[in-house]
């Protein structure tokens, strides 16, 4: 027994280490981690105020865990109206699935957790559709009109944040003439698609911001009008969990926007070694790409749904199909391919 | 138009109905009416152009046995405010509702009938607005009332409760 | 016929299905937005139906508590009423006791007073921003720059008058103190910080697409309308109707100030929202004037043994609008009756009306309610 | 939309906001910093007991009812007591006393776990807070307008 568990490690020790580690669930849930104490203090930072401070007497840090930690003690409760398996199963699967899109992205060259060659940004946006499902089973489920009308904005945010997505993607795929994720990124070398495809980045930067849910396009939350919209019911422990759902859901569209538009991975080298080098590349871009985003969401004023859904179908999807077909009149008519 | 003016239009149009008025400064009539002329009074004065309502209510004059009740309105024509006032009999407090004149009082009537008990005939929306849904007006009587029972609500001091 | 239909009443359930598939949704008394009270909104599903503000959460009984006090007494707990904006409300009050006395304050507390008012205008409205820029959907950026601007206000006040809120200030005759040394220089500083302040929320908020977009065009009053049922303050100056009591009826040291009023004609959430900022703008340029023409002088007259008038009935324009006291006396010390009329109150009526006239949002319930910036405190006494 | 273009519009409040990093936090860490009061702040208020003749002007001016005239042992007046709780801290006791004898300071921490902690008798009242300074509250010349004999004071909230 002993003997076949030690060989199973040492025949898929990289495969564990990146399972487990690095950009695995350790990784995840540390960046997360980091994440949230990040946006607490930097958000204070620009409301004038400080953040935590008295717990873990450098900068707060403790807070966090105090706070997870209170979090986890608190009862769970499962409303007497809602569908109680549907609506605890909802929230946990919640941060499975972008959890599962990330494994698609190289956090270096040939560094990934699964090593699939091909289709990976068309498999990446597929299985992040699955996230809006949840969401529609957590409000449905909960049984609370609070919920119910999160839901379906959030449906209604999706159709309108999706389709702009892929269609700026598709620029990307035609740009790099590439459906993979990492040949996109080796296409970057010479210059990063965010000046070539300034337009596509565009749509993809409004959609991306309507697929993580932040303001501007917080609809389905919208605490002024529905309370916590469809996470109203959670407690405890489920809360919680549906809050990792959202970090985890942010870091994988903010690695998804590092890979198409600034280059992955690529960067001068520092030590010398590709995996780490990379990877420092990786994260210290995936830094500033949230920090751009925290600011953005305090910049702005929660759009109304139809105002969403009307810049979703009426502004970004002309916008994305304009750019395809610059991409291709560029690339393939003026540059010959 | 300057309130003296005003009060000569109203003592022609009203004669004797008008029981008395004061004119304070140059933004102030308080007239004192007849309870018989509220409403030809009120739809006078809201053709002479005193649209805004910007107060309603009631004195308890207990003494004297009667509820005056008094409006206030002001013209956005000619900037000043007339106060009317008018006596109703304090053992069955019962007025007209002047909402379908001004629209803007319908709060203020629906106040003045919850904590004065004055009914209010006609009132589309008489419901509690300040006081508890479950206040008993039998026990606890009409707050604003100078009748009104103030000993129990007064807290007890420091080191006495 | 919109707002006859019936509905059932329910106080307590959080969202009750009525007929015809409307929704009963309460906003409050437990809910972000809601503050110490309720906002009962019916709709048909984004469209409102019908809006019904449930107030009285803390109905304190102001008028019977005066009614029970001396003029002096009747001060302190009638600040309660208002807390962000208690000079401009007891200010009513105390002109009132002047005008039944008979007396005239000296020039000197009437310059201290007005620049009292003035801070506390500016306070009341950075208040009134932060919450409508958070029910517009704002992470609470907006609110805490506004809350922390009001920081070095409140900080004069208290220099000047030993309170950040309830400033047991005015009294009938003047005022209770004078200015302390070197609060000048220090008020002039803090009104070039606040000039400075004002341009970054017009960056921000006020020039914000995001933000014209959700409150252009929403909620609009109009003239005829907002006069009928009663608008007060700027609420009522965007609706075209230039009316601003500091200017129609001077009182403290307005009449002798040069300022302009706020007035647009467009009466929607936006300019409604627009209009505080500007109104701070007024505000800094009275204090700068007030500081510039402060007469020498005692600052407080002694009152008379009796009044002399009977009754009397006062506006001041609060922050929220213009409030008004009818102040009954049967020659005593104490007023027999009065009568507050304070703008919220006026205010809720006209929110309630809107959805007779207009198309409103769900989503756009709260930032309509917020641009009147009501107070629940203000309406419930 | 004075004179703004739609760009403008949407990328000056970014940057607006993105400028606030570098500004200072207003807020200060309370327990462990604390900002010092100005001369005039109302704070706890401070009997000298020595002075105070019992007249009981203050009970009777509060308007919040917070002030009962209560005996002391070995003085032959009563004095002062005040409920914290229901004090409003306006300071009318303090300008009324013929003897300036109330004082008020500017020391306003008084949180206590318990009520009966904030009922101050006449003897804890007369404790002077730890303050170096103990400033009496706005010095100015008193006149006759809240004397107690022109108001019509009576003695009926003074116990015996």
């Amino acid at each position: 027994m002993l003997e076949w568990i030690n060989e199973f490690i040492s025949r898929n020790l990289v495969t564990l280490i990146k399972i487990l580690g690095f950009p695995g669930l350790i990784f995840i849930l540390v960046f997360i981690i980091f994440a949230v104490w990040y946006q607490r203090k930097y958000l204070a930072r620009l409301m004038l105020r400080m953040g935590p401070v008295h717990a873990g007497k450098v900068l707060g840090w403790l807070q966090l865990i105090a706070d997870a930690l209170k979090l986890l003690a608190k009862e769970i409760i499962v409303p007497r109206e809602s569908m109680g398996k549907i609506f605890l199963l909802s929230a946990i699967t919640l941060p499975v699935v972008p959890a599962a899109a990330i494994a698609l992205i190289p956090f270096a060259k040939n560094y990934m957790i699964l090593s699939v060659k091909g289709f990976t940004l068309p498999l990446f946006l597929a299985i992040m559709t699955l996230y809006p499902i949840l969401i529609v089973l957590m409000g449905w489920s909960a049984n609370n009109k609070f919920t119910i009308i999160g839901a379906f904005r959030s449906i209604y945010l999706d159709i309108a944040g999706e389709i702009p997505m892929i269609l700026s993607a598709i620029g990307v795929m035609l740009w790099a003439g590439s459906y993979d994720l990492q040949e996109i990124i080796e296409a970057q070398k010479s210059i990063w698609f965010i000046v070539p495809q300034f337009l596509g980045f565009i749509v993809f930067l409004i959609s991306y911001l309507a697929m993580i849910e932040k303001v501007p396009f917080d609809i389905p939350e919208a605490e002024s009008e529905l309370v916590f919209g469809y996470k109203t019911e959670y407690t405890g422990a489920v809360f919680l969990d549906t809050m990792l759902g959202d970090y985890v859901n942010l870091l994988a569209w903010a690695l998804l926007m590092n890979t198409l538009y600034f280059g992955g991975y690529l960067g001068p080298s520092i030590t010398g070694d590709p995996i780490i080098d990379g990877s420092i590349w990786t994260l210290v871009k995936l830094i500033i790409i949230i920090t751009l985003t925290f600011t953005i969401i305090i910049s702005y004023a929660r759009l109304r749904i139809d105002q969403a859904v009307r810049l979703g179908w009426n502004y970004l999807i002309p916008l994305g199909v304009l750019n395809i077909v610059l991409t291709v009149f560029i690339k393939y008519i003026l540059l010959g391919g | 138009m300057s309130p003296s003016e005003f009060i000569n239009i109203l003592k022609e149009r009203f004669g004797d109905k008008i029981l008395s008025y004061k004119i304070q400064g140059d933004k102030r009539i308080i007239v004192k009416i007849d309870s018989s002329i509220v409403e030809g009074f009120a739809s006078f004065l809201k053709e002479s152009g005193f649209d805004m309502p910007i107060t309603m209510g009631a004195t308890d004059f207990i003494k004297n046995k009667v509820f005056e009740i008094f409006y206030g309105i002001w013209s956005s024509q000619h900037d000043f405010v007339i106060l009317f006032k008018y006596d109703i009999p304090r053992d069955n407090p019962r007025i007209k509702t002047l909402v379908n004149i001004w629209s803007g009082v319908q709060k203020f009537e629906r106040e003045t009938w919850e904590l004065l008990g004055i009914n209010i005939d006609g009132h589309p929306n008489l419901k509690p607005l300040l006081l508890p849904e479950d206040w008993n007006y039998e026990e606890e009587g009409y707050p604003l009332r100078k009748d009104f029972n103030l000993k129990r609500y007064i807290a007890p001091w420091g080191d006495e409760s | 016929m919109k707002d006859m239909l019936p509905y059932r009443y329910h106080p307590f359930n959080e969202i009750v299905e009525l007929e015809g598939g409307l929704f009963q949704v309460n906003m409050g008394p437990q809910h972000p937005i809601s503050g110490q009270g309720r906002f009962i909104v019916i709709t048909d599903g984004e469209i409102v139906y019908k809006i019904e503000m449930d107030i009285g959460y803390s109905h304190r009984g102001i008028e019977k508590i005066l009614e029970n006090r001396s003029f002096i007494q009747g001060i302190i707990p009638l600040e309660r009423m208002v807390m962000l904006d208690t000079s401009n409300i007891v200010m009513g009050y105390v002109m009132a006791v002047e005008k039944l006395y008979g007396v005239e304050p000296p020039p000197r507390a009437q310059y201290i007073r007005t620049i009292i008012m003035e801070f506390n205008r500016i306070i009341s409205h950075l208040y009134a921003l932060g919450l409508f820029a958070e029910s517009a959907g704002w992470n609470p950026a907006i609110f805490l720059w506004t809350t922390a601007d009001r920081e070095p206000v409140l900080d004069i006040l208290e220099m000047i008058t030993g309170a950040r809120w309830s400033y047991s200030f005015f009294i009938p005759g003047g005022v209770r103190a004078d200015l302390p040394n070197g609060v000048k220089e220090r008020i002039l500083t803090t009104l070039d910080y606040l000039e400075n302040r004002v341009r970054v929320y017009e960056d921000a908020w006020i020039y914000n697409e995001t933000f014209r977009m959700r409150t252009e065009g929403v909620g609009v009053l109009p003239r005829s309308k907002a006069i009928e049922w009663g608008a007060a303050g700027p609420n009522l100056r965007v609706s075209g109707v230039p009316y601003d009591t500091r200017k129609n009826e001077p009182y403290a040291a307005y009449g002798e100030l040069d300022f302009k009023i706020v007035t647009h004609t467009a009466g929607d959430s936006y300019r409604r929202g627009w209009a505080r900022v500007e109104e701070i703008k007024v505000s800094i340029d009275i204090i700068r004037q007030a500081i510039e023409n402060m007469p020498e002088g005692r600052i407080r007259v002694a009152l008379p043994p009796k009044p002399v008038e009977e009754e009397v009935l006062t506006r001041v324009e609060s922050a929220r609008g213009e409030i008004n006291f009818y102040v009954y006396t049967e020659g005593r010390d104490r007023p027999y009756r009065v009568k507050i009329s304070p703008a919220s109150f006026r205010n809720f009526y006209v929110i309630e009306m809107l959805p007779t006239i207009q198309t409103i949002r769900f989503a756009d319930v709260p930032p309509i309610i917020y641009s009147f910036d009501p107070w629940f405190l203000d309406a419930d006494r | 939309m004075a004179g703004k273009n739609f760009l403008s519009r949407v990328v000056t409040p970014f940057f607006v906001v993105l400028k606030h990093v570098v500004n200072q936090p207003v807020t200060h860490k309370y327990p462990y910093e604390r900002l010092k009061g100005f001369d005039r702040t109302r704070g706890r208020i401070v009997l000298d007991i020595e002075r105070c003749i019992g007249c009981g002007a203050c009970g009777w001016i509060c308007p919040d009812s917070a002030i009962q005239m209560k005996f002391v042992e070995g003085s032959k007046v009563t004095h002062p007591a005040i409920d914290f709780l229901k004090c409003s801290f306006c300071g009318l006791c303090v300008e009324i006393c013929p003897r300036e004898a109330l004082k008020m300071t500017n020391v306003v921490e008084l949180a206590e776990d318990e009520y009966r902690e904030l009922v101050y008798t006449p003897e804890k009242l007369s404790i002077e807070p730890n303050l170096k300074d103990i400033l009496p509250m706005m010095k100015y010349e008193l006149e006759p307008v809240i004397t107690p004999r022109k108001m019509g004071y009576s003695r009926r909230r003074i116990e015996k």
